[in-house]
């Protein structure tokens, strides 16, 4: 593939590699200005790596042992030359959370990525940066630093910054993943905008739908190869090579609901986990799990984790103002609200790591204590969590067995070496990952994979609840589809309860029986998910619908009324 | 935003209440212990030159007979109302220590003043190249002048400025009545001496602490937004830094205060450090147990300033966040 | 005259007192070692060189001790009353203070009482032979003081020991209120720094040649020498002989010594109260045993000479003995015989002066050589002298300028583990200290120190030279008492 | 790390063994000797390590002996001459490694290990919890308080010996290493991982020494090497104070004693000087090798 006089950036037979073997290989690329070329594929397929490479950067471990990186048909490969990042192509990584500077306020942080500016126009170009990405534009907002925004707000700094510059060319790695829909169109609106403005970009995205209404172009990756490339509207439609085929399958199947079980008081995991035929299945085999979830003693009626009156505050800022909330063994309860809501606290209140200022948490009607580590062993493992942010939340030097193990150990007391190599395997098994990547450290590792290394450390200790914050954010649709195939499965053959924490309306709509709207740090609206998100309609639309209908517009349901529950 | 109202101030206040307390507790332990050293003030004093009867005397004389207890209530009675006591050369200690205390402080100040840029540049200069001949020749030499006792510097720039090329005096003779800021040629070598072996720690942990920054994600995705070294280190590098060499900065410069014994006494310098020594020797214990007292207080102060930093220059407890 | 004209035994050392006389008019700068913040210009607190050199020309003495005799200063006359138990003191008339009052007897009265007060941090020692607070005034130059013991010779006690007389109901000795009848007065002072000192030109003995004195207090040995080397000073006290044998370049400097009878004698006093050292074999045989040229080579780098094992050579009345011969046969002979094979020797050091330690861990390695289990035990300053301690010790090492040897050999009577409890030797120290001629003295002098030299309980096994680092025109140094602490009132640049 | 995992040959990527971690690691400019110079340098440590330990047997004298006379220039019997007592400076050197290294290497080890657990604990503690910062900082601030001569002074009085040495130069290093690590580990244990750690209830000492210790190792190590200079020179003013429990021929000892001379016998200085000065640069770049695995990642 040659590339004319308008192309900007090209790659020519990219070969990179690690000590195990090739990330890309044979890479093919141009962008001429003002294009906008999505790359999609599977996790791991290569495709953070490939972006890194068109910045001219490579990750610690892997080697370019081929082909080369142009910009403006100067090489940037293995060094970029000054000048070309931040102001001819701007970056915008996976994973915001890691990367925020968190000694510099919002402010710095976007000034830096300015440049120079004379004095007079640097609170303008900040609120200006700010209210692009839809974050407010005002001064204690442009004060704050990362670690008091939310999961959300935090990518869309990142953003804001990437966009300070106005370079020739963005290169965005999942720009979307942690926003609300709302916040995404509104993001979406504004890349719409730049591109108009002949702004070229790289997208990777796993969000098919998004990519279809913006990309130009499509690369579909696959293990490091260009599996197949040509027109948006075509590969979408029509995807040539099996690996597209796969993901635009599972990107506009609607995903199989996976309705819970009769709430039949007395069912629970228990019986049939341990009567469960010892074949197939990978998580609850052979073990009578050992945890409070299959337990006889809290076979009792209601809910298995109950929450009444959260308040949580961080700092003097009240987040959560007295919020309400039950999951039943079994069920899945999705949890909506918009970017920096709280839902992040909640979740973490619910695990007790931010202690609640006010309110009980319940399990199966024991309170717990507000912080974990007033909790006992059964506790602490019957409920599970998948933090928002998976490159945090895995130890740098601590390989992936070793996070497996951890739970394993400590949780289950399970000591016997065989046995713990066996259950990593199945954990690894079970969200997909081959047994090989026991070794490896997180760092060697894409930010799919982490998601569901983090997942598979969550599921280890056999909650009985697991809560689930963005845990497929970072997955392509192949990989979401099979996540949630094993929550579901999870959910059917052990009660487990899952708390669902996403942003994905369709994700929402397809795998959770509930629906949980927070607004303003208080519980807007709750109800069985065929209610709130009937099928048919587009879930985006709906999801921007309950989101920003005004408080109290969506009623509770009889559903909550006849479970003798009221949860607003 | 006002500091003094929010967490920090709170901290602060805490900090501040148990930094009295320990001066309390500091002030038992100095007395008694110091008390307790080995050797008799009386006839440390006195040398050969006196009989047991009028060792003993002497004893009575200065109420070194009573219980310890009892003297140490009279010592605080006593330092709170401002005299730490008479020392047994028979001066009040307050006179002995008035001006030293002063002058040491000088000297470590203007240490501090320049190991703060100093050990920054050198630390992160080295911590930017690791492992490269540029660092290991600064982490090197940094070792090397550490592992050189001062005093071996001390006499080696003596010989070096003052025998030598006679560029500065080689004894810091500060005139009867002038202060030594007016002399700053008596304060370059002294000054220096201290730099040079107190910089070494500094360099180490800042180059330790700033290479894994370096190393970190945040670091590489600013690389990635092409935000130029300079800014890198200025805005994201430093900052996660300077909690860890704030500690080492303000612990090192009071501890030069009483520490620098051997600089003072190879540039004469009239200071606290030889003072305590002198005194340990003489088993002055009334000019040891004042001694120690400023210097416990300056270093329970400098660590309240410590943490006060640390919580000031980490925005997440700063801003009182979670944990 | 200076009182060390004798040339320095070492070579290429000059001579403290040199043929040349000094100038009119100048500034003198002198470093010597000082006691930091504890110094003082109260002429009875300070104990460091710099206090003794500085005292010495703001204050006089009644008496002055020169080649090792009483010389009259402030007072004219000491005469002991029939029964030894007290003497009439004549005081030198036309004596002024430097605030220009006159120097009378209610003066010196004052200052017997101020100086053997029993709240002084340092009570004069004098006080073991004189009740000195019972001083009748008689006249206006004349007083009559009591004694506690018969002594013969009040007016070398007064010159041996640091009694200077200062006015009439001063106790505080701030830089205005430091009053004397010296050559100079306070000008500036900072303890531990700098005292500056201008000329007194009513002074009785004559106004001095120089118009300002500078002494600097500069504990380091080293700085001192370097203060002299880089200009900043032109005479520095007590210098190390290390520094001497390196040699220091310069044309304008010079390395001097104070003489051969101002050397200081280097020692180890055996505890004669314990087992082995009760035995004089053993005693005797520890003398044998020591090797001093050697430790005259190491400690001293050659800087003096073999000690005969009596203190302050050089002193009047000294007897001049040889050193006993190294005789490690004899020694252990003497041990064996005694049944002292094997016995422990404890050995106590701190480094009082420099010397003390090294000298003794080779005095112990010598001791064992002839069968005694030595160990030396070495502590810092401040537990040196504990009484308790050292009673247990038997063995202390000790030094000594050339005193009059009734201070040295009172001093060491009233310390049970430096005593020799001897009949004879105490008889004849009785005798020496009542005897009212000079024939007496010599002969009771004689007498205790034959004991002593028989078998005596020190083994002063080398004396030092005092070296000084002077620029060549520094002159007028004199010697007093010791040759540590030199007289500067007449000392100026020639 | 991965040794014993199965490893499917399914595998696309299989791990590799450790050193792939290792190489791997080091931030994007760290260096990449490889094993070969690593086990030079390692070698040569060892090498200066058996020597330093076999010194007093390989000494051609004792060490109290004085074979000549002092400051004697470099001879025939004494290559690097003679010392102000007539000692030989080599059999000196020779003897004076091994109690120094023991002495400084056990002090600083003790007291980096009981400072970087009590900065390392109260971190982890954090805002929540008061009590183990004035169980173990405010404490340790009192000790650092007292200067470190009077320590030394203090504790060889009430345990001469060694043993009392070892003890005060390991306390006069606490308060300080508690601080390093306790600045160093506050950057770090608000991480989602150290988070999920204490919410699965690992022991203290698990989250301490494997979730916050290696991403703060870098910074204990440089502070625990340096202080080991600082514990040579403690031990030197141990003795110049007169106070027992060092050596006749600790390498500070040894300079301190030489350095009056030095302008006769440069030597006697120099030496010592030297073997600290080796010592010293070896021990810190053995910590930092050591440390290098874990240092990359913190942030
Ligand atoms: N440490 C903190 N200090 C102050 N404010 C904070 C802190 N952490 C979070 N916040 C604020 O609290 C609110 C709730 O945050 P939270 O992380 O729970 O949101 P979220 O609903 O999870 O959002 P997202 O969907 O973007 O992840 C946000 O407005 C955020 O800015
Ligand atoms: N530093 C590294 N060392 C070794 N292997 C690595 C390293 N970084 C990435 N890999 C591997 O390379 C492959 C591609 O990773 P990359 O991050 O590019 O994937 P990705 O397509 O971005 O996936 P995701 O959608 O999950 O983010 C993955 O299998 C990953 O495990
Ligand atoms: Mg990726
Ligand atoms: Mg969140």
């Amino acid at each position: 593939m040659t590339a004319d006089s308008s192309t900007f950036l090209t790659a020519e037979g990219l070969r990179l590699e690690t000590a195990d073997g090739p990330v890309l290989d044979g890479v093919d690329l141009s962008l001429t200005r003002g294009e906008s070329l999505a790359v999609v594929g599977s996790s791991g397929s290569g495709k953070t790596t490939l972006a890194l490479a068109l910045l001219g950067h490579l990750r610690d471990g892997i080697r370019h042992t081929g082909g080369r990186v142009r910009v403006r048909g100067a090489d940037i490969l293995p060094h970029a030359p000054a000048g070309v990042r931040g102001s001819l192509i701007g970056y915008v990584g996976q994973d915001p959370g890691a990367a925020l500077n968190p000694y510099a306020r919002i402010r710095t942080t976007l000034l830096t990525a300015a440049g120079r500016l004379p004095r007079g126009e640097r609170d303008t170009t900040v609120r200006r940066l700010l209210e692009r990405v839809g974050l407010p534009g005002d001064t204690a907002f442009a004060r704050r630093y990362p670690h008091q925004l939310s999961g959300g707000q935090q990518q869309r700094v990142v953003l804001a910054a990437a966009l300070a510059r106005d370079p020739a060319v963005l290169i965005l790695d999942e720009p979307t993943t942690a926003l609300d829909p709302p916040a995404k169109a509104g993001v979406l609106r504004e890349l719409g905008a730049l591109r108009e403005r002949g702004i070229g970009m790289v997208w990777i995205s796993h969000d098919l739908i998004a990519v279809g209404a913006f990309a130009d172009r499509v690369i579909v990756l696959d293990g490091g190869r260009i599996a197949e490339e040509g027109p948006a509207r075509r590969v979408l439609t029509a995807p040539r090579s099996a690996a597209g085929r796969r993901l635009v399958a599972a990107g506009t199947r609607s995903t199989a609901r996976h309705t819970r079980t009769p709430p039949a008081s007395g069912r629970a995991g228990a019986p049939t986990a341990v009567t469960a035929p010892d074949t197939g299945a990978p998580l609850h085999g052979a073990n009578p799990p050992d945890t409070a979830a299959g337990s006889d003693s809290g076979k009792t009626d209601g809910p298995v984790l109950r929450a009444s009156g959260l308040v949580a505050r961080h700092g003097s800022t009240t987040v959560l103002h007295g919020v309400d909330l039950a999951v039943e063994d079994g069920e899945c309860l999705a949890v909506l609200g918009v970017s920096g809501v709280g839902k992040s606290t909640l979740a973490r209140c619910l695990t007790g790591l931010h202690p609640a200022a006010a309110g009980t948490v319940a399990l199966r009607g024991t309170p717990l204590a507000p912080d974990v580590r007033g909790r006992d062993r059964r506790e602490r493992a019957a409920v599970g969590l998948v933090a928002q942010n998976p490159a945090e939340a895995l130890h740098p030097r601590q390989d992936v067995r070793t996070a497996l193990v951890r739970p394993l150990k400590r949780l289950c007391g399970i000591t016997d070496r065989a046995e713990l190599d066996r259950r990593v395997r199945d954990l690894l098994e079970s969200v997909h990952l081959p047994p090989g990547f026991a070794g490896r450290l997180p760092g060697e590792l894409s930010g799919g994979q982490r998601q569901r290394v983090a997942l598979a450390r969550a599921l280890a200790a056999r909650p009985s609840v697991l809560i689930c914050d963005e845990a497929t954010s970072a997955l392509d649709t192949v990989a979401q589809e099979g996540v949630l195939a094993l929550l579901a499965e999870l959910r059917a053959r052990t009660g487990l309860a899952v708390l669902l924490i996403t942003h994905d309306a369709r994700v929402a709509r397809d795998a959770s029986d509930r629906l949980l709207v927070l607004a303003d740090g208080r519980v807007a609206a709750t109800g069985p998910t065929p209610v709130l998100l009937p099928p048919g309609d587009s879930p985006e639309e709906q999801v921007t619908r309950l989101l920003t209908a005004p408080a109290g517009a969506v009623r509770p349901t009889p559903y909550d009324t006849d479970r003798g529950a009221s949860l607003v | 935003m006002t500091l003094l109202a929010g967490p920090v101030g709170r901290r602060l206040a805490l900090r501040v209440a148990t930094g009295g307390a320990l001066l309390a507790v500091l002030s038992l332990l100095v007395f008694v212990g110091v008390d307790l050293l080995p050797g008799d003030p009386v006839t440390a004093r006195l040398g050969p030159n006196a009989t047991p009867e009028r060792v003993a005397e002497l004893r009575a004389a200065r109420g070194l007979d009573e219980p310890v207890l009892t003297r140490y209530a009279q010592w605080l009675g006593g330092l709170l109302r401002g005299d730490p006591g008479t020392s047994f050369s028979g001066k009040p200690v307050s006179e002995m220590l008035a001006d030293r205390v002063g002058h040491s402080a000088l000297l470590a100040g203007l240490c501090v003043l320049l190991l703060v840029p100093v050990s920054l540049a050198a630390g992160l200069y080295a911590a930017r190249r690791p492992g490269k001949p540029a660092d290991r020749t600064v982490s090197t030499g940094a070792l090397l002048l550490v592992s050189v006792p001062e005093f071996v510097i001390a006499s080696g720039l003596v010989l070096l400025f003052a025998v030598g090329l006679g560029l500065l005096p080689a004894v810091s003779l500060i005139p009867a009545g002038d202060h030594p800021i007016r002399h700053p040629d008596m304060l370059v070598m002294p000054v220096l001496s201290l730099l040079l072996v107190a910089s070494a720690y500094s360099i180490r942990v800042i180059r330790a602490c700033a290479v894994s920054v370096l190393a970190g994600p945040r670091v590489e995705f600013l690389r990635l937004t092409g935000v130029r070294e300079r800014t890198i280190l200025r805005t994201a590098v430093v900052p996660a830094v300077l909690p860890v060499a704030v500690q080492v900065w303000l612990v090192t410069g009071v501890g030069l205060v009483g520490g620098a014994v051997l600089v003072e006494r190879v540039f004469a310098y009239p200071g606290v450090g030889d003072l305590l020594v002198t005194a340990v020797l003489g088993g002055d214990l009334p000019v040891v147990q004042a001694i120690v007292m400023i210097l416990g207080a300056a270093m329970l102060l400098a660590l309240v300033l410590a943490d006060l930093a640390v919580v000031l220059l980490t925005p997440r407890l700063r801003t009182g966040g979670a944990v | 005259g200076g009182s060390s004209d004798t040339p320095g035994g070492t070579d290429g050392a000059a001579s403290d007192a040199t043929s040349d006389t000094p100038v009119e008019g100048g500034t003198l700068r002198a470093v010597f070692a000082g006691a930091g913040a504890s110094e003082s210009l109260d002429p009875f607190a300070g104990t460091s060189p710099v206090d003794f050199v500085r005292n010495d020309v703001i204050y006089d003495s009644l008496f002055i001790l020169r080649d090792g005799a009483p010389e009259p200063a402030l007072a004219t006359d000491a005469e002991p009353a029939a029964d030894g138990m007290s003497f009439t003191l004549r005081l030198r008339e036309g004596v002024l203070w430097h605030d220009g009052s006159a120097f009378t007897a209610d003066d010196v009265a004052h200052s017997f009482r101020y100086m053997s007060s029993p709240d002084r941090p340092l009570p004069s020692e004098l006080q073991m032979y004189f009740d000195m607070g019972n001083v009748t005034v008689e006249d206006e130059h004349t007083l009559t003081v009591p004694t506690v013991q018969p002594i013969g010779d009040p007016a070398t006690m007064l010159a041996s020991f640091p009694a200077k007389m200062v006015r009439s109901g001063a106790t505080d000795f701030s830089t205005e209120n430091a009053i004397g009848t010296g050559p100079y007065r306070v000008a500036a002072f900072e303890a531990g720094r700098e005292t500056r000192l201008t000329r007194f030109e009513e002074y009785w003995g004559g106004a001095s040649p120089t118009d300002e004195l500078v002494f600097s207090s500069v504990s380091d040995p080293q700085a001192r020498v370097n203060a002299v080397r880089t200009g900043q000073a032109d005479y520095a006290g007590d210098i190390p002989f290390s520094t001497a044998k390196a040699g220091i370049e310069g044309s304008d400097l010079e390395i001097r010594t104070a003489g051969d009878t101002n050397r200081t004698g280097f020692a180890f006093v055996l505890n004669a109260n314990r087992a082995p050292f009760d035995d004089p074999k053993v005693r005797r045989a520890a003398r044998l045993a020591v090797d001093r040229a050697r430790l005259v080579e190491t400690v001293l780098l050659g800087y003096g000479e073999p000690g005969n094992d009596l203190f302050c050579k050089g002193a009047r009345y000294f007897s001049e003995a040889r050193p006993l011969k190294r005789d490690l046969e004899e020694a252990r002979r003497l041990v064996k015989e005694a049944g002292a094979e094997g016995a422990k020797v404890v050995a106590r050091s701190a480094e009082y002066e420099a010397g003390y330690n090294d000298s003794t861990k080779l005095f112990v390695q010598q001791l064992r050589e002839i069968g005694l289990d030595a160990e030396e035990q070495i502590v810092s300053l401040a537990e040196f002298f504990d009484p308790a301690a050292l009673e247990e010790a038997d063995s202390v090492t000790f030094s000594s300028s050339p005193l009059p040897l009734p201070v040295i050999y009172g001093r060491m009577a009233a310390y049970p583990s430096f005593a020799l409890p001897d009949d004879e030797f105490g008889a004849a120290f009785g005798e020496a200290m009542a005897a009212r001629t000079d024939a007496e003295r010599r002969t009771a002098w004689a007498k205790a120190q034959d004991v002593m030299a028989d078998r005596g309980n020190t083994v002063v096994w080398g004396v030092a030279d005092i070296l000084s680092l002077a620029r060549t025109n520094v002159a007028g140094i004199e010697v007093r008492d010791q040759a540590k602490y030199p007289y500067l009132g007449k000392a100026g640049l020639a | 790390m991965s040794g014993g995992i199965p490893t499917a040959p399914m595998s696309p990527t299989a791990p590799t063994a450790p050193t792939g971690g290792i190489g791997t690691g080091g931030g994007s400019g760290t260096s990449r000797t490889g094993p070969r110079a690593a086990y030079a340098w390692w070698g040569l440590c060892a090498t200066g390590l058996l020597l330093i330990l076999l010194g007093p047997e390989l000494a051609p004298h004792g060490p109290t002996a004085t074979p000549g006379p002092p400051y004697r220039p470099p001879a025939a019997g004494a290559p690097l001459g003679t010392d102000h007592l007539g000692r030989d400076v080599l059999s000196m050197v020779l003897h004076g490694g091994r109690p120094l290294l023991l002495t400084g290497l056990l002090a600083v080890g003790i007291g980096s290990v009981f400072g970087a657990s009590a900065g390392l604990l109260t971190a982890l503690a954090g805002a929540r919890s008061r009590l183990p910062r004035m169980l173990l900082m405010r404490p340790l601030d009192a000790l650092a308080a007292v200067p470190p001569v009077l320590l030394v002074l203090l504790i060889l009085t009430a345990l001469p010996g060694r043993v009392g040495l070892i003890t005060a130069i390991a306390l006069a290093g606490t308060p300080l290493s508690a601080r390093v690590a306790y600045a160093a580990a506050e950057q770090v244990v608000g991480r989602a991982h150290v988070e999920a750690a204490i919410a699965r209830g690992e022991s203290r000492c698990r989250l301490l020494g494997r979730e916050v210790l290696p991403l703060v190792a870098g910074a204990l190590l440089a502070d625990a090497g340096i202080r080991f200079t600082g514990a040579v020179y403690l031990v030197a003013a141990a003795g110049f104070l007169g106070v027992g429990g060092s050596s006749d021929a600790d390498w500070g000892r040894l300079i301190v004693e030489a350095l009056p001379g030095a302008s006769l016998q440069p030597l006697a200085l120099l030496a010592p000087v030297l073997a600290v000065a080796l010592v010293a640069v070896t021990v810190n770049l053995a910590a930092d090798s050591a440390g290098h695995r874990s240092r990359k990642v913190l942030a």
